[in-house]
């Protein structure tokens, strides 16, 4: 057995935050062998403050989970991150906030505080979302709430602000506090962007695409079985970082199983579209510095038939 | 003092043989800017971006001014009180030390909580900060008061009150300028970090901007204008002392 | 009539006994010396006249009154110097009166300049020397209002030719203003020297061995030290010290 | 010594004081646990999660050790070399204080492009965070050898080598372990953070996550083992000097 | 024939002219005192001896040997005893044979006990008195291997009293064991009462203004400090300066 390790292909893969009910696919995949049947050992690691993405770029780390929203800023700036496969089909991510501040929909927003954590992209999200239902972002405050989280932000000050429904929201609903949420999806085809996305170097996929390829079909098998076995998928979750609240991650799991292919036609399939959509909707908001050539941000190539 | 400026080529020197290295480095090397940017790309984009950077530097110096200004009183009155109440002194030192060891991270959303996201919890981060150095620096000095001064001054008939204002205090001048010193190099350290607790503009909103929008060069700018604002307070601190503890400074002279 | 009297003073520090039953008194304008070796309490008893101890038995009178535990009715100048390094020398000689709340500063100034220290006036302590700022520590204490001034050994710090230079300055400022002074020291010659009245004081637990009045007239000077009545004068204070250390 | 400890229990009771009245605080004010728990449940959790935090805690002691040992080893190096070398002295130690100005968090990603997950930039962050208290301190020390044991030394014929290792070595050890005392608080607040750099456990791994999942008990419970780890590596600083300096004790137990 | 000789040497300090044209010798087993006034450049003398300075001008022999710039060729023993804080008597006392390279144990509890220091041997330096502490200083530099040893104004820190007891001892100390001394100070007294001859300085630059052989027998003992021929000697050693000071 220690002679098997030795022949396997050591690779790391580098969360973008602490682990949660995204990177599920990623440990059950570990834990059940899938990446051993590719011939990979795959390490799992937590950025800390160091940012997933710097590292994937440079190399110390072979793969990592990242955004499309980054991935388009980091190759504007000749960084060379390529996404290889979409986790979440849909854009999850929305506006939330207490039930009782009443804010249903984009045209609410005006007259409260939203707390952010003072990227441009906010204030160009709000404004398209807004301008939709004629609403002018100019009447909206815009705080940054800095590493304060959200049911911190809403005691103070704060009136809405920008969560993953899969983590926070189900938080919400185990504290038994209502939300409501205006998704993004809801009201702009160009903001349903891929988030998370797992993505790798252009070395690497120019030096050792068979890796790539082993990687990707791994963790194509682990989300798969997540999407049929959430719970017992949580359980592998909650093996692998015990510290996690077991409520939530199981809960979480639920919610998310059968958003994490949706609608496509397997998991992890990425469409040019969107990658277009969002990065000429960046540009025209003025958070590009340059076009994207999305062609070369991402590839379908290494998923599994 | 202006003799210690001048002193200073050396370390220039230094720094300047340093940034050549780096910029050798990063050519011959070959390291992408989104790594490592060479020095001369961070001074092009300190005086390209400086439009849109001076902006968040002035809201820097506000706060890191403005938090050094209430820490290091703070922190003195805090020395002052501790002095002058042995027993307060006795079972509140310990804890301070102790304080210093909280991370102030950690602390960040108690404080959100509390005060909000307005000046208040940033101020407060600052003053965790700063306040220690000068509270240690300034009970020392308090301390340190030779006793044949305190005893001819009893012998006079000096009150309590006449003992800590004409003997301790200007006394222990010299020991609290040197806690103000570390304590201002500090604080624009703790603003950048208040920073990270909800602010609107600032270096540290900047650096974390620049850092998500993998702009490296912008980074660098804004650990250049941290080293910078806070070499600056110190030469600020280090010109009051000059013209406030005259007397220490010509005895030093003397020897 | 004595301006100070000290009757049956004692003073024990747990179970080191420093003073048992001393008694001495002042005279106003009165030059008086308290001789004895070192760690027989002598200054113990200045503290214990300063009002920052107080006795364990006797009474300390000033001017018929009790001053036992209050501080400020003396003027004092220490061993050393003690001069604060911040204040130029016109505010140091300027503090003993600011303790007591009335500033004179005509006098200072007056004072400075007979003293030979006109061109450091506003010098720092640090830019003299040591027989120098002795001087400056001593017109302090001349100019503080108490009637009546102790110096703790002020000379015992300097180098011998300084001591000397400023033994001879003190008499000649003494015999202008003539103020009333309790001198500590250990050192047989200066005490001769400079007093009309000399306590010798016994080893711990100390109290006086023998009180002596100086036969020299005044004005003094340095000749004195090197003639043979002083040498026998010294000859008789130094064979008391002796025969008490044998007791 | 003993004394000292001692003489704790007077912080001690306020500490208690404190908590007490936190608890009531929370109780009363019916702050929710989320935000701000009792001190009771604090305990409560350190008990009862103790089988899954003890893990964490090793890692990050092993961490500040090893951190702090060589993080001191380089202090005292640096000190020596600038000490027994007055132009690297004078062209460095500027430079130096400029380098704890430096944010640790910005150089984190780098330190991690440049040396990996592994141990590496993780000491070099302890050794960043713990090394300067150090070399001042041992520097001071060296400089403040009193000028007669020099003068003494050398007409007795002392060379360089022997005025450092008999003199000026063993005369600053004092001012070393107050440097020391400094560096070994921080060294745990260094791993801390450098755990956040990237590692499989430690307390700042337990941290991240239990704030992830909300868990502020949690969060609160890792505070408090920070806390308790520097005041244990204090003392263990404190228990080395009381056997190695002992001549200074002695010296002023005498005053 | 001379163990020390010094032929016209000068030093400057930058503007600061300090010893100019000045000789003396030592020869093997005699006690030698330069006398002189604070700041006539005693100290200076002993650091051009020692190698720490290089004279302008002039020579420095030990037997015969040209030592200017040479460390470690004399035993010194300095105004504060100057002994290491974490080292005990013992240790202390090894010092200087230590920076020697030859360590004689024995020889050095020997001398301890001699000095009546036995039961201090292995306490630290803070545990005993200022007196104590210059034994130990001196017995450090009686046990260096080197020929001469300078000692530099030893018991000017010293109180009266005790001075007085370091003096006697070390003229007991000295008659057992017979060492080459070279002794600074600038109180005549301690220089009649110990030395064999005495060099007189002028005040700076300084030079030898007289060269006095004390006439009084030994062994000596305290009562000769108080007899009159004493008196007369320290009388013309005072006017010899007085008169310099004139010049
Ligand atoms: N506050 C105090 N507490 C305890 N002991 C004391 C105190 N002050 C003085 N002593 C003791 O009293 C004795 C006499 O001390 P004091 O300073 O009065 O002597 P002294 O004659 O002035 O000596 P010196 O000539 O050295 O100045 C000493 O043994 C000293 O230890
Ligand atoms: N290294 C030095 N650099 C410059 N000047 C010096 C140096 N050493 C001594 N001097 C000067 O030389 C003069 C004589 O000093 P020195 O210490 O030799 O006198 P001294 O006779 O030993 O005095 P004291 O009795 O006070 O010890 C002084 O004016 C002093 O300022
Ligand atoms: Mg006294
Ligand atoms: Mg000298």
């Amino acid at each position: 057995k220690e002679k098997d390790k030795k022949d396997l292909e050591k690779v790391t893969v580098v969360l973008d935050w602490t682990p949660n009910t995204n990177h599920t696919g990623l440990y059950v995949a570990k834990d059940k062998g899938y990446f051993k049947e590719e011939g990979l050992d795959v390490e799992i690691i937590m950025p800390g403050e160091a940012g997933a993405d710097q590292l994937t770029a440079s190399g110390k780390a072979d793969f990592g989970v990242s955004y499309q929203e980054s991935i388009t800023q980091a190759r504007v700036q000749g960084v060379p991150l390529v996404s290889v496969a979409a986790v979440i089909q849909h854009n999850t991510s929305g506006f939330a906030s207490p039930a009782e501040k009443n804010i249903t929909s984009p045209k609410d927003f005006a007259g409260k505080t939203y707390g952010g954590w003072g990227s441009p992209v906010e204030k160009s999200v709000l404004d398209s979302l807004m301008k939709i239902e004629k609403a002018n972002v100019a009447d909206v405050s815009i705080v940054n709430m800095g590493d304060a989280d959200f049911f911190t932000a809403v005691k103070r000050d704060i009136d809405f602000a920008w969560i993953y429904y899969g983590w926070t929201g189900v938080e919400a609903e185990l504290r038994g506090e209502k939300i409501n949420m205006v998704y993004l999806t809801d009201y702009s085809e160009k903001l349903d962007y891929y988030t998370p996305v797992l993505a790798t170097n252009e070395k690497m996929i120019k030096n050792n695409p068979e890796i790539v390829k082993a990687f990707v079909k791994a963790a194509s098998k682990g989300y798969g079985y997540t999407i049929e076995n959430p719970n017992e998928a949580a359980d592998i979750l909650l093996k692998a970082a015990p510290d996690l609240d077991e409520q939530l991650v199981k809960k979480s799991q639920e919610w998310l199983a059968p958003r994490y292919q949706d609608d496509a036609s397997r998991w992890g399939e990425q469409k040019l579209d969107v990658w277009k959509n969002y990065a000429d909707w960046m540009f025209e908001n003025g958070l590009l510095d340059k076009k994207l050539e999305a062609e070369k941000a991402f590839t379908n190539e290494f998923l599994p038939e | 003092m202006i003799n210690n400026l001048l002193k200073g080529w050396r370390p220039a020197l230094v720094l300047l043989l340093l940034f050549i290295i780096w910029e050798m480095a990063v050519k011959l090397a070959d390291i992408p800017a989104w790594l490592l940017p060479p020095p001369t790309d961070i001074l092009k984009e300190a005086i390209e971006g400086w439009g849109n950077f001076h902006e968040h530097l002035q809201s820097t110096i506000k706060l890191s001014l403005l938090g050094f200004v209430i820490g290091s009183s703070v922190g003195l009155l805090t020395a002052i009180i501790l002095h002058l109440i042995p027993m307060v002194r006795e079972s509140i030192y310990p804890l301070l030390i102790l304080s210093q060891n909280v991370p102030i991270i950690v602390l960040a959303p108690l404080l959100v909580i509390w005060f909000g996201f307005g000046l208040m919890p940033k101020i407060i981060v600052i003053t965790l900060v700063c306040f220690f150095p000068i509270t240690v620096a300034a009970l020392d000095g308090f301390r340190q008061t030779p006793n044949e001064l305190k005893h001819y001054m009893m012998m006079a008939g000096a009150n309590r009150r006449q003992l800590f204002w004409k003997l301790e205090l200007p006394f222990s001048l010299p020991a609290i300028f040197s806690g103000l010193k570390i304590s201002a190099t500090y604080s624009v350290m703790g603003a950048v970090i208040s920073e990270w607790l909800g602010a609107k503009s600032g270096i540290g909103v900047y650096m974390t901007l620049a850092s998500s929008s993998f702009r490296t060069d912008r980074v660098f700018v804004a650990i250049l204008f941290i080293m910078i604002l806070s070499l600056l307070l110190f030469l600020l601190i280090l010109l009051a002392e000059h013209f406030l503890v005259r007397w220490k400074r010509m005895e030093a002279e003397r020897k | 009539m004595s301006l100070l009297s000290i009757e049956n003073v004692s003073k024990r520090f747990g179970e080191n006994e420093v003073i048992r039953g001393l008694s001495l008194d002042v005279k106003a304008g009165e030059f008086v010396s308290i001789l004895g070796p070192s760690g027989s309490g002598k200054s113990t008893i200045f503290n214990l006249i300063g009002g920052l101890l107080t006795p364990d038995e006797g009474t300390i009178r000033l001017q018929k009154e009790s001053i036992i535990g209050k501080r400020g009715s003396i003027s004092y100048m220490p061993q050393t110097p003690s001069l604060l390094p911040w204040r130029t020398i016109l505010h140091n000689v300027l503090l003993g009166q600011e303790l007591q709340g009335n500033i004179n500063r005509e006098k200072a100034i007056e004072m400075i300049e007979k003293a030979g220290l006109k061109e450091y006036i506003h010098s720092y302590p640090h830019e003299l020397s040591g027989g120098m700022k002795q001087r400056v520590a001593f017109i302090r204490a001349l100019l503080s209002p108490q009637p009546i001034i102790l110096l703790d050994e002020p000379f015992s710090a300097l180098d011998e030719w300084t001591r000397l230079g400023m033994q001879k300055w003190l008499l000649d400022i003494w015999d202008s203003h003539r103020p009333t002074i309790l001198f500590v020291t250990h050192n047989i010659e200066e005490a001769l020297f400079l007093s009309d009245r000399i306590f010798v004081l016994s080893h711990r637990p100390s109290h006086v061995i023998s009180e002596l009045k100086v036969p020299f007239s005044r004005p003094r000077n340095e000749e004195l030290l090197l003639e043979n009545r002083f040498l026998e004068s010294k000859r008789t204070i130094h064979f008391a010290l002796k025969r008490s250390n044998r007791e």
